[in-house]
């Protein structure tokens, strides 16, 4: 008799939570973190996926009843809902169906000079003193087409911009929520994490100062910046503690950026991002939750830092570096994902990925503590059938 | 019957949101229609304050 | 075998309707308007249910829980949630627990002077050219304590205020409209209304100019305000259809004020009261949906008036009207509701409520068209024996 | 480590709000409650935008 949904689900959380947890599941899960190519499956454009929330969340749900054998998967890997950011006037997005074709992925568009920064150089103390204060009324009016810091002249088209930010991001929370329930009933897939996070030098150089004002203040104001990093950083542990996984079944997620080998000195990563990462990081786990570091670019030389971490803190992705190199520096204490390059998934064959699946899961799926999933975020350059042909290779290698 | 300027519904008009894009290159009817889901919803909370607060 | 809840509410919901369309249905319909009463029965306080809005809603479905044969009921008839009130600031109420004791009914605290009016004498004419405008940049800001209207210098809690507003309001729709679904799945029982309407009038009286500056405004400027009716009608409609029952089974509900008979003369209801309520409920009706005049006080002067309306467009509640006069005027095109004084059911035994349940089912009940409640929205004094007596004659004599 | 004046998960502290109150009538922790239920959300949602968008 084929299982039901609530079997295939437990039999999956299984499986998942085993393999997070460096154990040996029955099968190596796989894991995909599928963003545009959902909506590719689905039969939606990049502007669906990205502008509608319904049809956005509505494709991974299609991608878990298309493509049998996906154990986990991000319920919106097209993270950001254009939709909502348009409501209140979000101005640091180009958006695919307005500012780009309907086919293109939206881009993140960092403001390239100190007047256009969303801080300013001079307001490092500010930042330090209230982090919060300044995120309300300084950092996200500058964010925003149309609201008004407090001390302005207020206009119309302020209020309304917080309104509907409230009510466009609580919907969206609403849905976040019933699509991760409508994945399980309907198609019996755990979602594979809740609650993001950034390290705090990240969300500096991302979303504050920009990667070419750190890049200058590592130099004119070295102390501020670590300052900075250390207020930024309870606030980063609270909101991902807050919006994570109730029962801490599974992992939160810290996308990792600017502490990437190709940005900055091994002795800035040492000094600027790696205390405050590893702060949080523990107190996450602390609060019972596992993080996945989900390691965009090459990481190589500061693989060894993260054995400071408590075992089974993390789940380590592998993005461009030698993945049996990090197994060999981090396997033994913390699970890895990964393996299957973008570049083989979007111009090679299904014969290609078959090889590739059955060589990982054949190395590493006898240890225990591997997932699998591509190098990054699948996007609508991965081609259908190659993506099919990674669940099917795990579906048929991965009992091992 | 006075004619008024508001039209139920409506808080800011796509007519006027849409001058502030250069082009839309992609499917206009999506970014009208979830401009104006989000605008009804604002329109509807203002006046539930009004008629059910 | 016990009926399941879905085929309780399938009956229930066919006798409610039927009652409502001038039809005699099974059973005469017990549809209560309970509210500090739920919270009586459910063992909260008049503060818990109305500023907790979990236990508010948990108090309706305890009550339909403790008392069988409730065939339809108001899912929020503590309609205000103070925690959402306080949240963006809202000035006007004198909350339980708060400003009053923690069993006493929240109170609408309306200004009393032309300078702390809501609405000023000499901005007719704004209101009238735009009654949305006016609300968003003037009415609203005015009635918080945080909001700052377009124009004057912004604050961070006026933002504030309007994020918590979006934010609260829309978790509290959320909140409804699975309560409804958990009175029917839970209890089998109805939601008997759903989308609100105000009269044109009422509202210009109620949350405009207050009932002191309409009095006056009729004889300074009756033109204005005969023109701010119409201009706000169509928003009372717009909002009334937008909110209410998608399946247009259950009607909504127009909450009736200013037009009882002892507050304006004759004349003034025909030329400023009725025009507007009878385009707007002409407006509801062509889109599929009944509206229960709830009518507040005494309106037997003004009865005649309705007898305009489409058959079967409203449902006529009685209040302090003799219902059999109502029944005469208006019970050939409408259905109606009430019938048993709400001093009988705080003062009363529960042998009186049964007395007169009985006497009003043999009466009213052969017809077909008339639905059992108490003259009035039934508070903490009601006697929980004296509700379940009239719950229980319903059941006894009400299938005729 | 920086000490900051913020409280993560706090916008508008319920200390502050109290303030407003000649008196509390029933019960403060009702009232309490709910305020900083609604404060965390705006909290979360200052931050969503931070780290999510």
């Amino acid at each position: 008799m084929a299982k039901s949904m609530q079997e295939l689900y437990e039999e999956r959380m299984d499986r998942y939570w085993k393999a997070n947890h460096l154990q040996k599941p029955d099968k190596v899960p796989f894991r995909p973190c599928a963003a545009e190519l959902a909506g590719k499956i689905a039969g939606y454009t990049a502007q669906q996926v990205t502008h509608d929330p319904d049809l956005g969340l509505d494709a991974v749900v299609k991608m878990c009843q298309a493509v049998p054998g996906i154990d986990a998967t991000v319920v919106n890997m097209v993270f950001v809902n254009t939709s909502v950011t348009e409501s209140y006037g979000l101005k640091y997005y180009k958006v695919p169906g307005i500012d780009l074709d309907a086919d293109d992925s939206f881009q993140y568009i960092e403001p390239q000079t100190e007047e256009d920064a969303f801080m300013k150089v001079e307001e490092y103390d500010r930042f330090i003193e209230d982090p919060n204060e300044f995120v309300m009324n300084v950092w996200l009016p500058r964010t925003s087409k149309y609201m008004v810091p407090p001390g302005e002249q207020n206009t119309w088209k302020n209020n309304l911009a917080w309104l509907k930010n409230g009510i466009a991001i609580q919907q969206y929370f609403q849905k976040l929520g019933a699509n991760v329930a409508r994945m399980q009933t309907e198609t019996g897939t755990v979602s594979s994490l809740a609650g993001a996070l950034k390290a705090p030098f990240d969300i500096l150089a991302d979303k504050f100062r920009g990667f070419r004002g750190i890049a200058y203040d590592l130099h004119r104001c070295p102390d501020k910046v670590l300052k900075a990093t250390e207020a930024v950083a309870p606030h980063m542990a609270w909101n991902c503690i807050a919006t994570a996984d109730p029962s801490r079944k599974v992992p939160c997620s810290h996308w990792m950026h600017r502490g990437a080998t190709g940005f900055f000195s091994e002795e800035v990563f040492e000094k600027f991002h790696w205390p405050t990462l590893k702060m949080v990081t523990e107190q996450i786990w602390e609060a019972g939750i596992q993080t996945i570091y989900y390691a965009e670019g090459k990481w190589a030389r500061n693989l060894k830092h993260f054995r400071q971490l408590p075992e089974q803190s993390i789940i380590f992705h592998c993005d461009k570096d030698d993945i049996y190199e990090v197994k060999r520096v981090l396997g033994d204490r913390f699970a890895i994902s990964g393996g299957v390059p973008n570049d083989m998934l979007a111009f090679g064959e299904p014969a290609d990925v078959k090889k590739r699946v059955k060589q990982l899961i054949t190395d590493f799926g006898p240890d225990g503590g591997y997932l699998l999933d591509a190098e990054a975020i699948m996007q609508q350059d991965v081609k259908v059938e190659n993506f099919i042909a990674m669940a099917q290779a795990c579906e048929e290698y991965g009992y091992i | 019957m006075q004619e008024s300027k508001s039209v139920p519904g409506v808080c800011f008009p796509w007519e006027e949101k849409k001058k502030e894009y250069a082009e839309i290159k992609g499917d206009e009817e999506v970014v009208k229609a979830w401009w104006e889901t989000y605008d009804v919803h604002a329109y509807v909370h203002l006046w539930f304050c009004v008629t059910g607060l």
